[in-house]
């Protein structure tokens, strides 16, 4: 079906664009990179059923976190030293910090494969169906409901974390005019 | 989207030899695959031969307007009245050379036309051109379309930073800034239309308004009415045209974002701007006008209906169309700070008090419009007042 | 009918709306503020208006109510009951109290409009003045008594500022702060009351509050020793004695008269004292039942009496006018004693509208006449006299509204008053306690007759005692904010529209019984009925429409009596109208005597009884009372004792005994400190920290992110592998 | 598709990320990686939410998580902006204030 196919594109994807903020040196192309993995995430979730979740990944992250990032990179340079093509693009690590990494992410990758590998053991990875497939065909009322009846306090309290956020972010970054004078 | 058409696909011969073939040959079965393939083969056919044509012919309404509001003649040697001028522009533009400047990032030169074209493109498949000529039914229809659009921010961003020209890159800073602020008051106002209607579907939201005004969301409560406005004011920033037309700003940035774009890139992001207005306006007929609903559903059941629904979506857009252009030549441009006031510190006010007040609508009057209330009150008094 | 809860709430929003809008405007626009103020208040008489039709016109059935309400908050848990509603509550009795407090209020704002033209604050004065309207409005709508509590501190708080509206006059000030202060009182003791049927019944809501009356739900409780009625009807009679300025507390009113004239009329007047009595009215089944009516009785009796005796010797206008307010509030307190019930609502609603009437009556007058040394208005009568050609319109306005509250056949007053005195009457052949109440009550009704006409007198007739004053007294005009409410206000001292009959006594049959609405409409609370009440939430159409209300008409057994006591109240009313006419008429005759024909000066009279006349304008001591032994010997006495405890023991040995103690602690902790931890522990540590660990966790606690990560995700990962083996 | 492929592709992006995390001495950078394993652990919901439970609590939990991380990014951002202009770098090893070998 056409989800399977969308599965394949959307999974390669995503591991291939992961792979790519992991190799590319220059940090607006890593930054690239993920707003393919994004999307790539955005189709994995489609095929999953959760369209609603899928269209809230591309606005909160594609429209949101990959300018905010762009912005940032462009607001900071780094040292000239470090420069890549014209712009003060910041260092990208060394050989000594890519071994660190590599070897915690082999400890971690040895620790969740033992636990997948018993997930599976016990054919939980074998499921392919959901059990009652009509919830998934349109999620958008039940998400609503559910939000403003037992997760309504968790909603509320995002909205304060939003709003502290926002607050916080604009006091933050603003430069500090005051006590140069 | 499937469930239709590969029932209707294995009615033919030729599709199931196909698969039979292919599947022997790839040793899996590729229904799913080829009924992929034609799809998106019709889909790209539908883009380019729709949309391309829109977008040509809105540079020749541009050209055709501007003159007309300037007192000019405007195109006229390209055959009659000049109409095949778009293809005549087109045809320079792939002949064009495709030049990168040096000191450019490549990778990302090349990536920002395409995304601008392809997050613009991706929001045609929800619009309701007529009840069976939409191409997904999505339940999420509005709410996607304005999600993908926001790829466009990134492309102009993107288009700013990748030649490495100062121009540029002011033009995409103000670009992805204004891009984003404005999203805001036009998801607020979109909101408070679902809110009315009930549903993220272009189906429901089209649907639950009818073919007479009286019947339109535009005229539903006054919050509504103050909404459309608030829509199309922060869709006009959204499309960059004027006067909030500042990543471009010809007098002061050269040509903004796309200064160091030649050839068929530069074609790229002026088919994506004049697609992407006409898919705002397109939205702003289908949520506040009343979409592709025809006064009295006549046809509804016909082939020739969807022709009816077709020139009613065609017509209320392209009027929208014909005033955006009408604003552009008539008003002129703001500055950055007006800009940003305008956004702050009227918009998104205005846009939260018109959902609070929707939501309060909604919960007063059970829903129904200022016309109805009225006709109900008039009704009752002509009756007795009990 | 259908109410929404959009045909009610408009009534009490507006006018808050009203309020909100206007303190926002008021710096910009006065005169904004002030249309705002008027036209909400009209609005919302149109409102009530259409409430009142329904009820009275359409209805006409004692029985009919509305109750609609919503759950404010709700805390009970585990069996601990603790919920409170919010609610509306309409009957008969609210309905007719909307339309007199939202019509009374229309009219004096029209009239302030005149009065207060040449003010510079005058939209801060209609702020106000809507404040206190929506209040008012908001307290008539409670469907319990917290609320009803709630509104009645906002209206002590709009009195206290209307009262100190002209706070830059030192008196006036004072004035506000005594209003405050005193009512406050009143309050406390209220609040108590609400309190304890709170605690032990769970609800404050008069519905409910009823039912449990009805259901014996009281017998037996007990507070303080002695039984919850009594305590409960004795403390929310405190909070009526506060608000209606009854005996002891009445000492703030004729100091509230230095307000603003309109707002005299408006709140000390007419309404908000009138709701100390409205809540008695609320809660008379209450104080049946706690067997405090004799009281009650005996307390209005007195302050009727009382009040009037001082009234004889006042000089100011306005005083002379707010001590029969409060000889007027003491009569309606007497009804609720004697249980004359719908006699003393209607006292209530006549007495509104002749007062106001008078009040702005005396605004009137007052804002005419100059003293041209001191550039104020003059309020005392000896300067005044012969105004009546000045002031025609005034004059006429005043006349009719002082035959009401004198109580001449076919005015209002005399409908109402002699109802009430009928029925202590009645109740004091029966009960020898009563005939305290009923005699102070008569005596009153002919002091009353005295001193209004001598006002009137000493004001309008006569040659002009201030020669001065009168010639730049301009002649007067008809003016629509000034004589428009005057006029509409004193065609309803007129008795027809609250009775049937000219008289107003008896059940006659005059014209249908419709028109004897008043007392068909307005019966007593009777507990057992409320059993089966129900009310509806806020929200909810009320569809009870399509049950057919019983029609009323006039039912001895409302009252509770059979053949022959309906015999002997009827015997009583009639003695009693007889002799309150020729009460009256005596006293008429005396002032008649007194002042136009000088047969006898009152300065004869003065000069023979000087003591008592002493008394008098002193006003029986009450506020030397108060201010000399109250306060200064009793408060400020036990002030001292507290302040001398304070410095003499606690400071003294708790204070500075402590201080001497830790002073010895100290030296032994300095001690300590020095050798123990400075040399050994600090030192010493610092010695570790500094050459032996520094180097190692300098490099484990210096900001290192990624260092962090890498032990995080370790000890992750190790956990993970822990999970999975498990 | 059943529930294995998305956990492994689950389990891969949280590894990127880490490894993003590690590598990099750009804050920035180690944004992006944070981004990462938020996008793996809100993927691991829906996917159970579909697979092993019969509702869409999941899908409210992801929401969360989509939530969290942007308020996470705009403050993150906003240091890093901050952190540029006092220290006219953004290499993590600038931040260690604590050590006073600055």
């Amino acid at each position: 079906m056409f989800l399977t196919v969308l599965f394949f594109l959307s999974a390669t994807l995503t591991i291939a664009s992961g792979i790519m903020v992991v190799v590319v040196r220059n940090l607006m192309h890593s930054c690239m990179a993920l707003l393919g993995c994004f999307i790539g995430v955005a189709g994995l979730y489609v095929t999953l059923g959760a369209n609603f979740i899928a269209a809230v990944q591309f606005m909160v992250y594609v429209g949101g976190v990959i300018i905010l990032m762009l912005f940032a990179i462009m607001l900071t340079g780094n040292k000239p030293e470090e420069k890549v093509g014209s712009f003060l693009l910041p260092a990208m690590g060394n050989r000594r910090t890519l071994t660190w990494g590599l070897i915690t992410a082999l400890v971690f990758f040895l620790s969740v494969g033992k636990i997948l590998l018993g997930m599976f053991g016990i054919g939980l990875g074998k499921k392919t169906a959901p059990t009652d497939p009509s919830l998934f065909e349109s999620t958008v009322d039940e998400i609503g409901t559910l939000l403003l009846t037992d997760h309504v306090l968790a909603f509320e309290m995002s909205s304060v974390l939003l709003l502290g956020a926002l607050i916080g972010a604009a006091i933050i970054a603003r430069p500090e005019t005051s006590k140069e004078k | 989207m499937n469930g239709g058409l590969i029932p209707y696909l294995s009615g033919f011969d030729w599709f199931n030899q196909t698969i039979k073939s292919t599947s022997a040959f790839l040793s899996f079965d590729t229904t799913s695959l080829l009924s992929f393939l034609i799809y998106a083969v019709f889909a790209s056919l539908l883009v380019f031969l729709v949309l391309m044509p829109i977008g040509g012919l809105g540079t020749y309404a541009e050209r055709k307007i501007s003159a007309d509001l300037q007192a000019r003649i405007g195109p006229n040697r390209v055959g009659p009245y000049g109409i095949l001028q778009f293809l005549a522009d087109g045809i320079k533009m792939v002949l064009k050379e495709d030049i990168v400047p040096v000191g450019a990032d490549r990778f990302v030169f090349y990536l920002a036309p395409l995304l601008a074209m392809v997050g613009v493109f991706m929001t045609v498949a929800v619009l309701p051109l007529s009840s069976g000529l939409t191409m997904v039914h999505l339940d999420i229809g509005v709410f996607y379309l304005l999600a993908v659009s926001s790829l466009v921010g990134i492309a102009v961003f993107l288009g700013g930073y990748a030649p490495n020209s100062k121009w540029s890159l002011l033009g995409g800073m103000r670009g992805a800034s204004q891009i984003i602020s404005y999203e805001i008051p036009v998801v607020i106002s979109v909101l408070a239309i679902v809110l009315l209607s009930g549903g993220m579907s272009f189906d429901v939201l089209v649907g639950s308004q009818g073919g007479l005004p009286h019947r339109w969301f535009l005229f539903h409560n006054p919050f509504t009415f103050l909404a459309f406005f608030v829509y199309f004011v922060g869709a006009l920033a959204e499309a960059n045209r004027a006067p909030f037309d500042l990543p471009e700003a010809e007098s002061e940035l050269v040509s903004g974002y796309h200064t160091e774009y030649t050839g068929m890139r530069f074609a790229f992001f002026a088919l994506a701007e004049y697609v992407e207005v006409f898919v705002l306006c397109a939205v702003a007929a289908a949520l506040f006008l009343g979409g592709y609903n025809v006064p009295g559903e006549l046809l509804k059941d016909h082939p020739l209906g969807q022709l009816l629904q077709l020139g009613a979506f065609f017509t209320k857009t392209l009027i929208l169309y014909y005033v955006v252009i009408w604003v552009r030549w008539t008003l002129p441009r703001i500055r950055v700070d007006q800009l940003m006031t305008i956004c702050w510190k009227y918009l998104t006010p205005i846009a939260l008090f018109n959902l609070v007040g929707c939501a309060l609508w909604m919960y007063c009057f059970d829903g129904k419009s200022i016309v109805s209330l009225l006709f109900e009150s008039g009704v009752g008094a002509a009756s007795g007042g009990h | 009918m259908e109410y929404t809860i959009f045909t009610i709430l408009p009534i009490f929003l507006l006018p808050f709306l009203a309020f909100v809008l206007g303190s926002f405007i008021v710096k910009r626009s006065e005169k904004l503020a002030m249309a705002i103020s008027t036209v909400s208040i009209f609005v919302s008489f149109l409102f009530s208006a259409k409430i009142f039709s329904d009820f009275i016109f359409s209805q006409f059935s004692k029985d009919y109510y509305i109750h609609k309400y919503f759950n404010w908050f709700d805390l009970s848990s585990q069996g601990l009951e603790f919920s409170v509603d919010l609610g509306i509550y309409i009957d008969n009795m609210a309905a007719v109290m909307l339309l007199m407090v939202t019509g009374v209020a229309t009219l004096i704002h029209v009239f302030s409009i005149w009065y207060m033209a040449d003010d510079k604050k005058y939209g801060k004065f209609f702020v106000y003045l809507s404040l206190f309207t929506s209040a008012m409005i908001g307290l008539v709508l409670s469907d319990n008594l917290l609320s009803l509590f709630i509104f009645w501190e906002i209206m002590g708080f709009c009195s206290y500022s209307l009262i100190g509206f002209y706070h830059e006059k030192e008196k006036a000030g004072e004035a506000s702060l005594k209003a405050f202060m005193t009512t406050r009182v009143g309050d406390v003791i209220f609040l108590l009351g609400i309190v304890a049927i709170w605690g032990v019944i769970g609800t404050v809501n008069y519905v409910d509050i009823y039912s449990a009356i009805a259901n014996g739900v009281f017998e037996g409780k007990m507070v303080l020793g002695i039984s919850l009625a009594t305590f409960a009807g004795f403390c929310i009679f405190a909070g009526t004695v506060g608000k209606s300025a009854q005996f002891p507390l009445q000492v703030w009113l004729p100091d509230a008269m230095m307000g603003p004239t309109p707002c005299s009329a408006l709140i000390h007047a007419a309404t908000m004292v009138a709701a100390g009595v409205y809540l008695s009215l609320r809660m008379y089944p209450l104080m049946e039942l706690g067997g405090i009516t004799p009281f009650i009785a005996c307390v209005g009796g007195l302050t009727a009496f009382g009040a009037a005796t001082i009234a004889l010797v006042q000089t100011d206008l306005k005083a002379v006018l707010a001590y029969s307010t409060i000889s007027q509030l003491g009569y309606m307190v007497l009804g609720v004693g004697v249980g004359a019930y719908n006699a003393a609502f209607m006292h209530l609603i006549t007495h509104a509208i002749f007062k106001a009437c008078l009040f702005l009556s005396a605004g009137s007058v007052i804002h005419s006449l100059h003293d041209h040394q001191t550039h104020d208005h003059v309020q005392e009568m000896p300067r005044m006299g012969g105004l009546k050609t000045k002031l025609p319109l005034t004059f006429l306005a005043m006349m009719a509204c002082t035959l009401a509250i004198s109580g001449v056949p076919l005015f209002s007053g005399f409908v109402s008053k002699d109802r009430i005195l009928g029925d202590a009457l009645y109740m004091a052949m029966t009960n020898k306690v009563y005939w305290v109440a009923y005699l102070l009550g008569a005596l009153g009704a002919g002091l009353t007759a005295f001193y209004m006409f001598r006002m009137m007198f000493l004001t309008f007739f006569g040659a002009p005692r201030d020669e001065d004053v009168y010639k730049h007294c301009h002649k007067e005009s008809l003016k629509w904010n000034r004589n428009v409410p005057l006029l509409l206000l004193s065609i309803f001292t007129l008795g027809i529209f609250f009775s049937g009959s000219p008289s107003g006594q008896g059940i006659v049959k005059f014209g249908g019984e419709k028109y004897e609405w008043f007392k068909v409409l307005m019966v007593k609370p009777i507990p057992k009925n409320f059993t089966t009440y129900s009310k509806e939430k806020l929200s909810t159409q009320d569809n009870r429409d399509k049950i057919l209300w019983p029609k009323s008409s006039y039912e001895s057994h409302d009252y509770g009596l059979n053949e022959e006591d309906e015999h002997r109240l009827h015997t009583a009313h009639i003695i009693s109208a007889i002799a309150s006419v020729v009460i009256a008429s005596i006293g008429i005759l005396i002032a008649f005597l007194m002042y136009i024909r000088q047969s006898f000066s009152s300065e004869r009279i003065i000069s023979r009884a000087a003591k008592f006349y002493k008394i008098l304008v002193n006003k029986y001591y009450m506020d030397h009372f108060y201010i000399k032994i109250v306060i200064r010997r009793g408060l400020l006495k036990f002030n001292r004792l507290l302040a001398n405890f304070d410095l003499g023991i606690y400071d003294r040995y708790a204070i500075d005994g402590w201080e001497h103690i830790s002073r010895y602690c100290y030296r032994i902790a300095d001690f300590f400190d020095r050798y123990a931890v400075d040399k050994i522990g600090v030192d010493g540590f610092g010695f570790v920290i500094k050459d032996v660990l520094n180097k190692g966790l300098r490099f484990l606690l210096a900001g290192k992110v990624q260092f962090y990560f890498i032990v995080l995700f370790l000890v992750l990962a190790f956990y993970m592998f822990r999970i999975s083996t498990a | 598709m059943g529930l294995a492929p998305y956990l492994i592709i689950s389990m891969i992006l949280f590894i990127l990320g880490i490894v993003v995390m590690m590598a990099r001495k750009n804050i920035i950078a180690i944004l992006l990686g944070i981004e990462l394993i938020l996008n793996a652990s809100a993927l691991n919901f829906v996917a159970y939410s579909r697979f092993l439970t019969n509702n869409i609590d999941g899908h409210i939990f992801s929401l969360f998580i989509i939530v969290v991380a942007a308020a996470e990014a705009a403050v993150g951002l906003a240091i890093v902006i901050r952190f540029f202009q006092v220290r006219k770098s953004i290499h993590i090893d600038e931040a260690v204030w604590l050590n006073d070998e600055v």
